[in-house]
């Protein structure tokens, strides 16, 4: 396998790795809500996309008009009905920490508990747009390409609205000091919840494109959640930049140590480069310093 | 005694967590299925010609070694159930046989594919192993690749993956040995970890080895994983055998024709029409066919209990006695175990027109043979 | 005079940014001295650098002989320095005796937490809080946890206090008791350089006063002196002081 | 033009705010002076909706109720507030906390002239748009915050101890820059314990003692009055 | 005078339990062994994460150590130098994790330890798969369950009593401290780095006895059992559940979680997630500062002292 074709492959699985982080990142670098359920609703997601594909034959592309808005609606509703509350009581940033962390572990067995009765504990998967594209020679999924797509899509869209736009620069304030963003107009509550939803619709996204080309189960977002946040910590939280490069360079990484390297220790290497990225720069790749 | 107007199994299965994928394609839909056979038929019967309700206890293990013991000792120590049906998993099977022993249970272990099950059985004599062990499936498909250099349809280099689990690495720790003994060159022999996505790297790298005969030991997220990208790949090896999850019944009915030639662990003898009648009960009341391998066996391995309770009683001994020595006549046909283990398996099957057929060991009565090479994907 | 705290030749840079730029001045035991200068001029991070907070760029720091460059802060805490923060950092969980507690029960040679109490009380009552112990340090205003800082700082039995605008904020009739207070302070030995805006204050304490720019030393000597320099001036107080 | 009657808040138990009752007339400038802890921040806070005062207040800010407003709403009825520690965002660069400063809808249309407004007041915040405020010297945060304030061209401008922490040479140039506010129009509603510079520039003060309003007057009364003269007057020797 | 009271109190409650056994069947054993084991768990993982507010995740990277190391050495060596080699083994991991993080705050840390446990899971499947060539050990004890749970009773005691001593003494308040502002904390003459080097390190030996101690229950060792991530979560969620602050916070959080548990999986099997996680939802809202802040709050509203299971009370209302 060529250098260049161990690159593309990487870049390629990153591309997921980013798209699921992406959105995780704006849930807890601005909603400040750890959504300990976040893999949940990509399970929810990949769920609904394979109904759609089964059920009613609609592809999952088409899908995704369906699907994203949904996950939109569903992570606007959780935080306004359950999370929001809980926001409004917090003294400080460590209690709100503590609560968002026990109530969406509770979420996430109501999320898991409803699709185990609904779909059972079963591996799924369904086949969708698995041929091949040539990419400089290197022969890609097309499934997995379109990840990659939508994350680079997605995420440069999304960081251009964030840094570019003073709608953005909103959010972002939210992010950085909720308490201050009210004295500037902003509307805490709203831009938080949007953020929320925001990253609900991205973890929706992620749902059905990896449903193209992945088997999934029902108990299985643990996974997710817990490579996004990796990926969202390496990055720098609340960075979208970020949470786009280190997808893509753990990626690349995993793909290089199991060609060049050994397969059995792609893991192994994921965290070590997790863990050496965080010594190195404690704040992630991206965070900025602040006393 | 006499009183009694129900009989109580229980079992302790994992019903979330990341065994439930297992859990619920090969363990979870057979006791159901069971269950409302044994319903429908008016209970479980006796000796005496009565016949007893079954009163079912069931318990979540979380997959969690220390749930799955708690919850055996809860059904022996509290519920204090007739028998208690075995969990999912190599595992789990292993840390619940010692509780198992000391209730005086019977154990019929399926979903666990271990070598060492002779010495299980010496140990806990009450234990039963239904799967087999990794050197039975290696050695089969040793034996079929070996044919096959010799009748020159294919090299004899062999490109081998693993997962790093349990099931993964006892497979390719008797593969190893077994490919050696009968003249196969491991030309490639890589491991890789539970979780992983992405095989290109892998596949190429088998690819580029030169082998004809493709292995993998692998668990199914992996398995269907690896199909997809090994068409996109065009990666088509001679031989592509592959591991849990190319016997699920989603696995044949995603890739449709291109399934045809796929081997892995399992397979059905479709001449069987009792086992086919079992697979449409199954669909009936699961929603979903069994898959190939596991899932008929753990239903037979029911069957057994049953037949076992209503020859000799509900008495746990002379039930474990009977199932040692007795000769059953379940849906995989007549069956008997030797040394407490099943030994009739199928080790190697293929997908031939829709059906994963046993094709290995070829002397067993109903085997198909094997059609070779694989035709390339596209 | 033998320098009792001597800064030679410190540097810091923040990436491209060098905020303290070549700064070398000394204070004698006892003394106490102004550190002045423009908003943004680097005082600050130079008494970061001197307690510790902020490892140096370039340059050295010695009290009483003592090399304090490179120890940790609390390190340099043990040397005997202490400090109070320009934006105040209380331990906001922890009670106000608490917060003084901290500072008392972890200096060299501490006393049981029995006698560190008594002490606390007594700190507490010197800066103006006496009763006020039970609370809860975030409850305070501001200003009352200014007072608490000082008191947590004093509770290290320093030699050399650092003091980031310990007096702002004041209005003229708590600026006087607050000036009286290091006033108090400096007549006990113990060595203070401050960093301050106000410039009454600086002209009742301090004899002598540093004035930084841009990171560098724009003058140094006799407060008056310094105070009537024409780049300090200019830099620094603005037409409306020069006449006073 | 802002009016408001009987507000209270509360802390727990603890009342630091007893039914203050001030008013501020268009285009004027109030100064709130008292000891420590005797209100002023909360008073503030208060009108600003950053605390919950008590049920029963009234305020009344150009004919229209404040209570129950969130904190954005308030500015967007056109009061700006300098908070106590000065509230910016510390992980973002000057340029975009002025961004921000006009996030209100009223403040849209006088962006550029605000701006524009805002670096003649303080050229140090044009030299370093891109710098994020919470790397900057306690004064130039304090800039960024008033600077923010502006943008959103208020009609009411409050400041809770605006020279805190600057450079003479910059409190000099601040009050110079609030008189210039106060000249386009601007109402000030102001906290400070400089007392001689703040009464330079009001028009109108009040003065507080735990919790409540003890006082009120023109400027120069105040000046005049013996107990403020005692209280906060009295200048060091 | 109360303290001893108290002390005498607790004592008794060890002794009473340390006597269940014999008055209990298997399944009553082994629900005390899986709650003595979640106590302990969740006050070790208190002492170092309660006050500092280092919130770790690498509960079972120590555990998993713990459990590997009885695996390997248990036909080797007698038992209590198993444990002491697994306490020593869990010390200098502990010293190397918490070397390694000292410039690590906040969710940093949460996951760096998190990525942390998981490291250690593959490089020991590796090294089981590359260099001895099994995956899963076999562990045959000849003593039952009831020594276990004394071990794991003793244990408990142990690191309940020695809770109380830290909290008790100024390390207690240093760690408050480091909790509240580290960089104050410095300014006060406090060796932070050390400080929360040696709790967690204390906290972290604790975690692999556990470990060592409870391997023996599943016959089977393999990463994925003994390296389960839920244990982490499980250990946080009951300690921060309870009140990870305080003393007697972690008990009160993992007791009745504990039982929740298994109550629920046993009538529930089927729904037992949804009911599990609306009722963690329910708790959540209705206790906001932990089971232990609400249950001194019903004690000091009625003094008549009746006392209530915190969950039925509460939820039901
Ligand atoms: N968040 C809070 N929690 C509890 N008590 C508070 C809080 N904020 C202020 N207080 C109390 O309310 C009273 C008034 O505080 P406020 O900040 O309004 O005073 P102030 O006049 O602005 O004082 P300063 O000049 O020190 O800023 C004080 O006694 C203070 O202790
Ligand atoms: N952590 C940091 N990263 C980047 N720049 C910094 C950092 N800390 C301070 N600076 C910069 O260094 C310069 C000096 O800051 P410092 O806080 O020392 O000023 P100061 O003299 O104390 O000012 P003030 O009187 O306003 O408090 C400022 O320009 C500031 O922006
Ligand atoms: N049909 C099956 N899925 N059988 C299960 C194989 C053995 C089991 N997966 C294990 O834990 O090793
Ligand atoms: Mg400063
Ligand atoms: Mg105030």
């Amino acid at each position: 396998m060529t250098l260049t074709t161990a690159l593309i492959a990487g870049l390629v699985l990153g591309g997921t790795y980013a798209l699921v982080a992406m959105g995780l990142t704006l849930q807890y670098g601005i909603a400040r809500i750890m959504n300990l359920a976040y893999g949940d609703m990509i399970i929810t997601a990949a769920f609904a996309a394979f109904v759609l594909q089964g059920a009613l034959a609609v592809n999952p592309i088409l899908g995704l008009a369906l699907v994203v808005p949904g996950g939109f609606v569903f992570a606007y509703s959780v935080y306004r009905l359950i999370l929001a509350p809980l926001v409004r009581r917090a003294p400080d940033r460590g209690a709100l920490e503590v609560d968002s962390i026990l109530t969406t572990f509770g979420l996430l067995f109501v999320v898991q508990g409803v699709l185990l009765v609904i779909f059972g504990s079963n591996y799924t998967s369904y086949s969708f747009l698995n041929v091949p594209v040539d990419v400089l020679g290197a022969p890609i999924a097309a499934n997995r390409l379109i990840a990659l797509v939508l994350a680079l899509v997605i995420g440069l869209s999304l960081y251009l609205l964030l840094t570019r736009t003073r709608w953005g620069t909103a959010l972002r304030a939210v992010a950085v000091s909720p308490q201050s963003a009210g004295l500037v107009g902003i509307d805490v509550n709203r831009a938080a919840a949007f953020a929320f939803a925001l990253g609900g619709g991205l973890a929706a996204a992620g749902g059905v494109v990896i449903s193209m080309y992945q088997t999934f189960t029902a108990t299985g977002g643990v996974v997710f959640t817990m490579k996004a946040l990796i990926v969202v910590i390496m990055g720098g939280v609340g960075n979208l930049l970020g949470a786009l490069i280190a997808g893509l360079l753990l990626g690349v990484v995993e793909t290089l140590v199991s060609t060049y390297a050994d397969p059995g220790l792609t893991l192994a290497a994921t965290y070590t480069i997790f863990l050496v990225v965080l010594l190195w720069r404690p704040q992630g790749l991206f965070g900025r310093a602040m006393r | 005694q006499d009183q009694r107007t129900s009989v109580k199994i229980g079992y302790a299965v994992s019903m979330t967590g990341p065994n439930a994928g297992g859990a619920g394609m090969t363990t979870i839909p057979n006791y159901k299925l069971w269950l409302s056979d044994v319903a429908a038929n008016g209970g479980l019967e006796l000796p005496d010609g009565s016949k007893l309700p079954v009163e079912v206890i069931e318990y979540d293990d979380r997959s969690s070694a220390e749930e799955v013991v708690r919850a055996v000792e809860r059904l022996a120590g509290q519920d204090k159930v007739d028998f208690i049906l075995p969990p999912w998993g190599t595992g789990f099977n292993l840390a619940a046989a010692p509780l198992f022993d000391r209730y005086g249970y019977p154990q019929l272990a399926v979903s666990s594919v271990t070598d060492k099950a002779p010495e299980f059985v010496k140990r806990w004599s009450k234990s039963f192993w239904f799967l087999g062990g990794g050197r039975d499936y290696a050695g089969a498909l040793a034996k079929l690749v070996a044919d096959q250099v010799e009748q020159g349809a294919v090299n004899s280099k062999v490109a081998m993956i693993s997962v790093a689990d349990g099931f993964g690495i006892d497979l390719v720790t008797a593969a190893r040995p077994a490919f050696k003994d009968a003249g196969l060159e491991v030309a490639y022999d890589r491991t890789y970890p539970v979780g992983t996505q992405d095989f290109t790297a892998l596949l190429n790298e088998a690819a580029a080895s030169g082998a004809d005969t493709f292995v993998a030991f692998s668990y199914p997220p992996d398995t269907f994983a690896m199909t997809q990208q090994a068409q996109i790949a065009s990666f088509n090896p001679k031989i592509l055998y592959l591991g849990v999850g190319a016997g699920f019944p989603t696995f044949g009915r995603n890739l449709g024709d291109k399934a045809e030639g796929v081997m892995t662990l399992g397979g059905i003898d479709i001449t069987n029409e009792r086992n086919m009648a079992y697979r449409e009960r199954h669909k009936e009341l699961n929603g979903e066919y069994p898959d190939l391998w596991g899932s008929v066996i753990t239903y037979a391995s029911l069957q057994m209990l049953q037949e076992a309770i209503k020859r000799v009683g509900l008495d746990r001994d002379a039930v474990a006695r009977e199932l040692s020595t007795g000769t059953f006549d379940t849906v995989l046909g007549e069956t008997r175990l030797e040394d407490n283990q099943l030994r009739q398996l199928w080790l190697v099957g293929q997908w031939q027109n829709g059906h994963l057929v046993g094709v290995e060991p070829a002397d067993r009565p109903g085997a198909s043979k094997p059609v070779l090479p694989k035709k390339p994907w596209n | 005079m033998t320098a009792f705290l001597d800064i030679a030749d410190l540097s810091k840079r923040f990436g491209g940014l060098t905020a303290v730029n070549h700064v070398s001045f000394s204070l004698g035991r006892g003394e106490v001295a102004a550190l002045l200068g423009p908003n943004g001029s680097g005082k600050t991070t130079v008494l970061n650098m001197i307690s510790g907070l902020l490892p140096v760029s370039g340059g050295t720091i010695t009290l009483a002989g003592r090399r304090l460059t490179g120890l940790p802060a609390h390190r340099i805490a043990h040397a005997g320095v202490a400090r109070t923060f320009q934006l105040v950092r209380v331990m906001p969980s922890l009670s106000v005796t608490e917060n003084i507690l901290a500072a008392i029960l972890f200096r060299t040679g501490a006393p049981s937490e029995r006698e560190g109490r008594e002490e606390a009380q007594a700190l507490l009552a010197e800066v103006g809080l006496d009763g006020r112990g039970a609370e809860a340090a975030a409850s305070l205003t501001y200003i009352d946890q200014k007072r608490m800082e000082l008191a947590r700082a004093l509770a290290a039995r320093p030699q050399l206090l650092l003091l980031d605008e310990w007096l702002a904020g004041l209005n003229p009739s708590e600026l006087r008791i607050g000036i009286d207070l290091i006033a108090r302070l400096n007549a006990r030995g113990i060595t203070i350089l401050l960093v301050e805006h106000v410039m009454d204050a600086v002209r009742a304490l301090c004899p002598r006063s540093v004035v930084m720019n841009a990171g560098k030393t724009l003058a140094d000597g006799a407060t008056a002196d310094v105070l009537r320099d024409p780049e300090v001036v200019r830099a620094y107080l603005g037409a409306a002081h020069a006449v006073s | 033009m802002l009016s408001l009657e009987g507000l209270s808040v509360r802390y727990g138990k603890h009342l630091a705010l007893d039914s203050a009752t001030i008013r501020v007339d268009k285009g004027e400038t109030v100064v709130i002076l008292g000891a420590n802890g005797a209100g002023k921040s909360s008073l503030l806070k208060a009108i600003a909706a950053m605390v919950r005062p008590d049920a029963g207040a009234r305020i009344d800010f150009l004919g229209r109720s404040l209570i129950q407003l969130r904190p954005h709403q308030v500015l967007e009825a056109g009061i700006a507030l300098v908070p106590e520690g000065r509230g910016i965002f510390a992980e973002l660069t000057v340029e975009e906390n002025l961004l921000l400063g006009a996030y209100a809808a009223r403040a849209r249309a006088g962006e550029a002239r605000q701006r524009a407004f805002v670096f003649d007041l303080f050229p140090r915040l044009a030299e370093r748009r891109g710098q994020l405020v919470g790397t900057m010297s306690g004064g130039e945060q304090q800039m960024v915050a008033i600077g923010r304030a502006l943008m959103s061209s208020p009609d009411l401008l409050m400041l809770d101890e605006p020279s805190l922490g600057l450079a003479p040479v910059v409190v000099g140039e601040l009050f110079e820059a609030l008189g210039r506010v106060r000249d386009a129009g601007i109402a000030l509603l102001l906290v400070e314990q400089n007392v001689t510079i703040s009464l330079g520039i009001a028009e109108r003060g009040y003065l507080m003692e735990v919790g409540r309003i003890v006082g009120e007057g023109s400027a120069t009364a105040l000046k005049e009055d013996p107990a403020v003269q005692r209280a906060f007057l009295g200048l060091t020797s | 005078m109360r303290t001893t009271f108290g002390i005498a109190a607790v004592a008794a409650v060890f002794l009473a339990l340390a006597l269940a056994p014999f008055h209990l069947g298997t399944y009553g054993v082994g629900l005390l062994i899986g709650l003595t084991g979640y106590v302990t768990l969740a006050s070790a993982w208190a002492l170092f994460s309660g006050p500092t507010r280092f919130v770790s995740l690498a509960t079972v990277a120590f555990f998993g150590i713990g459990a590997y190391t009885t695996a390997v050495l248990y036909e080797v060596l007698p038992p209590v130098l198993v444990l002491a080699v697994a306490g020593l083994i869990g010390f200098i991991v502990a010293l190397v994790v918490g070397l390694s993080t000292l410039r690590l705050a906040g969710v940093y840390f949460v996951i760096f330890t998190f990525g942390l446990a998981e490291l250690v899971r593959q490089l020991v499947t590796w090294y089981e798969v590359n260099v001895t060539g099994t995956l899963g050990r076999y562990l045959f004890v000849d003593f039952g369950p009831e020594v276990v749970y004394w071990q794991l009773l003793a244990l408990c005691a142990v690191t309940i009593g020695l809770s109380f001593l830290i909290q008790r003494s100024r390390l207690g308040l240093a760690l408050k401290m480091i909790g509240d502002d580290e960089v104050v904390a410095e300014h006060c003459g406090l060796p932070t780095a050390r400080v929360k080097l040696a709790l967690f390190a204390v906290s972290s030996v604790i975690i692999t006895l556990v470990g060592a101690i409870q391997a023996p229950r599943w016959t089977y060792i393999e990463p994925t059992i003994v390296f389960n991530p839920t244990i982490s979560f499980l250990t946080l969620i009951m300690a921060l559940l309870g009140g990870a602050g305080r003393l007697w916070g972690p008990v009160v959080g993992a007791v009745p979680l504990f039982l929740l548990f298994e109550w629920l999986s046993a009538n529930f099997p089927n729904h037992y997630s949804i009911i599990l996680g609306l009722l963690f939802m329910a708790i959540v809202f209705v206790l906001p500062r932990g089971v232990l802040e609400f249950l001194e709050g019903l004690v000091r509203r009625q003094r008549s002292g009746r006392r209530e299971t915190p969950f039925k009370g509460e939820v039901a209302s």
